[in-house]
């Protein structure tokens, strides 16, 4: 890992058409901090992950970066890794993770290593289509690895991962804890990795 | 750079993958105008005379349908997402989209055109200026549907939805286009100041629709 | 039928017949070029050039023939879920649409000095350009679908309905135009060309005829070994995720 | 039937509500038709003539164009196994996807040629025929769309490749489509030979297409 | 629920794309039994309930319905819910399963009891495309109580299910088998609900 950052958020707020989802939302994440967002479904955790990649704007309040020189702008810093895995059904499994190694700006090295934190090593070479969900799942966490980024936003990595993939996936957030990364992870189900902050949204909302 | 680059071949590898693009395009092409004349009629002189109209306008159908899932495809595998957190600026995505397209779609028809032309009688000496001429203005058919693609994106039949977005803003291409073309079968007028005029068109289209279609895909993502 | 749903007796067999079927129809062809080019006389109205119609007569017969083969294949692939018979269409297809592309080449490199044109939309010429646009879309579509075993089954699918139509097709066309000289080969009241024109092109029709089941042999073993490493390969994949795992 | 007449329903609203498809189909046609005698030239003489020819070839490419996404939405979203579970036979619900097809773009499409004859100055005398052999051809044209959409399905580029595989086929009713719609104007002929054919191809589209179409999705499904 | 069955596989084989996914599955279960289908990414979890549902065909092996009268098939006694949600994005959530519950031979009376059973029923006049993840899924279990059928088939049903809605879907699933109906649930997660069967697949596979 390159150089360290932390990330402050104050008083964000969110809005979805029309919607006010959340309001007042602040944290603070020193280098090698975890923040666990959780809550009821519609409760808006999607939404904030997708806020600090830049995909959504914000409606109220801002995010900044700590340790940062302005010309790092942060969705550039992310790893964004939403319901959606982003890979191609007719590249290979090593064709996709080759491709997003190098947009992301990590090394093609990177690349075997990466497909072997999540066990897809023995497939890369097989079309990206024939995958399971669980095995396009881990292709798509293998980008994390394949391009080091400080800081990991993950929209229920677990979903549809069997135990041995999540014994992976706390390595690998592990891992980047103890190298300075920063982590936000929006999950139902519990994860191992031990979270310095927790954030439970949207307790009165709509279920 | 390097992220251009390659992004660049992973769209022409895909291209060339999904269910060979190119061949699909120029298949729809050559079938457009196989089947016209069953339309209008075997008259050699008429068809002849609609010859550059029609093969222009099939190229603008064949280009602009091919230009329907541009971003779709990136866009609902959740690929995009995870473009916009690159280095490379948004604008630069698109631009590197449609110039992928251009090489896929645009480039192969243009070469195709003239064995087209056959079908059509259309007169040999018109073949070089026809192909010039298209190799000339698809990239501005490329890069405007390339606008359209990112303002329909997401949206059900966004292929037709698109076609008509686009279409009329291809006016200035297709009158130049064909005008160079004829030119050159009837004179006596020269073919060079439409064919300057397709090449402005591109130009300006390889500059200003980047821009656009990154603003309309900011939009379509949030 | 047993056996040869046997891909590797078919491949035997086949391994056995190229050579022979090689020899065979490079002699034919050359016997009917010899006939067409010094033995036939130049034809009274259309000159020297009624010799295309030696390669272009055989060429737009087999091209039909490649696509009734390819129908048939369908309905084995479709109903006798028959091994060979998928590999038999696809492979059937590009050498189908070459013939056709053969055809549609010379006829209107005979077109030029005929009619003063390389391309007339006459009926037959028409229906013929069709039959090569449905070609094309098979091979469009089989290039289109990964897996094997769904391409196979698509394709079959529009083969079928391809045949389907293009009786109807054929009919429609000749309805629309009926300029082109009515079919003088095939048709009730036999042959009208004369003779020292019909030797030749019947050599040369069977000599291609015999040149497209050598082809087609040789891209149907292609396409089983294709198979068959596909197959290997995956089975390495598979093993060695199994010691990875 | 009640799962018929529900699907049915939903099709249409869907139909309505995703992006106009209607409208944009129509928008379409309307644009192909505008912008070809910018291809072509004003000249009405020669407008009128082809006229016919454009137009069906025209209605053609839109009702085929909106046809590529059949079934692909529901095979996306998953829809389309669950789909396979009801009592409905898989034809069945194939042949209500095209009859929603056919009400959604066919008709639309035949009501607004005459508008678009205007435009290629078709003679008057000749609308009622050209209207009515477009109602008797289009069911042919969407149902056997749905073959070329469920064999394209879940392909990239679907669009294009359908329209390749699928156009070849509309030959006969383009002929005699045409034929019913040109015979009104210049006769002698009468237009009801050309007219039945197109009624007997409708009716053979109907009964088979269906069949081959579920045929194709089972075969997409696995 | 109107009549109860068996179900019962007899020495099942799956390939996919020449591959044999698995081969001499067997088991067995009474009315009001369910069966846990688990095991790691690409064990063929998935694969074994398209087959069920008749979505794949059977490489190998039978499977039969006890109880049931020949005119009785069994994709049509099957609730299948997979990975895919089929929630129409442009429908309203109410619309959308209106429509489900008529095609699968639902009464339309059911509607507003199973969006209440997962607790969709103030979203009912929401557009669907709008739902969160968890929601869309809670719309596509609620199929399930829309339309009574005898069999249900679910592929890991708790994806981006927040606590809450577990409790609704471990209680929809126990009122289901009490009242003698069967499901196949495939899944990594635990589930409350008391399984009579349990099968782990591919303990051998490609993980
Ligand atoms: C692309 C161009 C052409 C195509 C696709 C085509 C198609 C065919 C086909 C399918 C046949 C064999 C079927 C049958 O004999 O009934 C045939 C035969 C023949 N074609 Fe053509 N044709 C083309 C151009 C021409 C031209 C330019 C001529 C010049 C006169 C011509 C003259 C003939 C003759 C004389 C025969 C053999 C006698 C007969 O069957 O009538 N064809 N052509
Ligand atoms: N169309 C296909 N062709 C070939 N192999 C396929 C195809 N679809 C899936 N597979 C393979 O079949 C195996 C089983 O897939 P399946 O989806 O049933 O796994 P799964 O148990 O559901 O896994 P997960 O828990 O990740 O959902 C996988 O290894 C996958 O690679
Ligand atoms: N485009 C939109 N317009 C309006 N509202 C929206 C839009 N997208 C999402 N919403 C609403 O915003 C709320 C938050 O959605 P979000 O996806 O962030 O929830 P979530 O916490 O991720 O839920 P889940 O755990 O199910 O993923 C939901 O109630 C949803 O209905
Ligand atoms: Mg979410
Ligand atoms: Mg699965």
């Amino acid at each position: 890992m390159q150089q360290t950052f932390g990330l402050a958020a104050h008083k964000l707020g969110c809005q979805r058409g029309g919607r006010t989802i959340f309001r007042d939302l602040s944290f603070e994440l020193a280098p090698g901090q975890a923040l666990l967002v959780s809550g009821p479904n519609g409760a808006g955790k999607t939404s904030l992950l997708r806020q600090i990649a830049g995909l959504l704007p914000l409606a109220a309040g801002e995010l900044h970066l700590e340790g940062a020189s302005p010309d790092h702008a942060l969705p550039e810093l992310c790893h964004y890794v939403g319901h959606l895995n982003a890979v191609k059904p007719s590249l290979s499994v090593g064709e996709n993770l080759q491709f997003w190694s190098t947009f992301l700006g990590g090394a093609g090295a990177d690349v075997r290593n990466a497909l072997a934190a999540f066990g897809l090593a023995p497939l890369a070479d097989l079309h990206a289509g024939l995958l399971s969900a669980g095995q396009k799942r881990r292709l798509a966490l293998s980008r994390l690895v394949a391009a080091p980024r400080p800081i990991w936003l993950l929209d229920e990595p677990q979903t549809s991962l069997d135990a041995a993939s999540l014994e992976l996936l706390d390595a690998a957030i592990g891992a980047h804890l103890a190298s300075g990364g920063i982590a936000v992870v929006a999950s139902h189900t519990p994860l191992k990795s031990k979270f310095a902050h927790k954030l439970a949204l949207g307790k009165e909302r709509v279920r | 750079m390097r992220e251009a680059l390659a992004l660049l071949a992973r769209d022409l590898k895909l291209a060339w993958r999904e269910g060979g693009a190119i061949g699909v395009a120029l298949g729809f092409y050559l079938v457009v105008i196989a089947i016209t004349p069953l339309g209008l009629g075997p008259d050699l002189n008429l068809l002849a005379r609609i010859a550059p109209g029609m093969l222009w306008v099939a190229l603008l159908l064949a280009a602009l349908l091919s230009a329907g899932r541009l971003f779709e495809n990136d866009y609902e595998d959740g690929s995009l997402d995870v473009l916009t957190t690159g280095a490379l600026p948004l604008a630069a995505v698109a631009a590197v989209k449609c110039l992928a397209h251009w090489l896929t779609t645009g480039v192969p028809l243009a070469l195709l055109a003239p064995v087209l032309g056959l079908l059509l009688n259309l007169p040999l000496e018109a073949m070089p200026w026809l192909v010039l001429s298209m190799l000339a203005g698809t990239p501005a058919v490329s890069f405007v549907a390339g606008i359209g693609a990112s303002l329909t994106l997401g949206l059900r039949r966004s292929g037709l939805l698109l076609a008509l977005l686009v279409l009329p803003l291809y006016v200035p291409v297709l009158i130049f286009g064909v005008a160079a073309a004829s030119a050159a079968i009837t004179g006596p007028a020269s073919p060079w100041p439409p064919f300057l005029m397709l090449c402005a068109l591109s130009l300006a289209a390889i500059v200003l629709a980047p821009i656009a279609a990154a603003a309309a895909l900011r939009t379509a993502l949030r | 039928m047993i056996s040869l749903a046997n891909p590797t007796r078919f491949l035997e067999l086949a391994a056995r017949a190229i050579p022979w079927l090689a020899v065979a129809a490079l002699l034919l062809i050359g016997i009917g070029l010899y006939l067409a080019f010094f033995v036939a006389p130049p034809d009274y109205q259309q000159g020297e050039t009624v010799r295309i119609m030696f390669v272009h007569v055989p060429s737009a017969w087999l091209a039909m023939f490649g696509y009734v083969l390819i129908a048939i294949a369908a309905l084995g692939t479709l109903i006798w879920r028959h091994p060979l018979a998928d590999v038999a269409a696809k492979a059937a297809a590009p050498i189908g649409a070459t013939f056709c592309f053969v055809a549609l080449v010379t006829g209107s490199l005979w077109g030029k000095p005929m009619w003063g044109t390389y391309w007339v939309w006459d009926a037959r010429l028409t229906s013929m350009l069709v039959l090569f646009l449905l070609y094309l879309g098979l091979i469009a579509l089989w290039q289109a679908i990964e897996e094997p075993g769904r391409a196979g089954r698509a394709a079959a699918i529009l083969a079928l309905v391809g045949v389907v139509n293009i009786p109807i097709i054929k009919f429609s066309v000749d309805w629309w135009n009926t300029l082109h000289q009515p079919a003088s080969i095939i048709r009730p009241g036999g042959p009208s060309i004369d003779p020292s024109m019909l030797a030749p092109l019947f050599v040369m029709a069977v000599g291609f005829t015999l040149l497209f089941v050598l082809l087609h042999l040789i891209a149907m073993r292609a396409e089983i070994l294709r198979r068959r490493v596909r197959a290997m390969q995956q089975r390495q994949i598979e093993h060695a995720a199994l010691v990875e795992a």
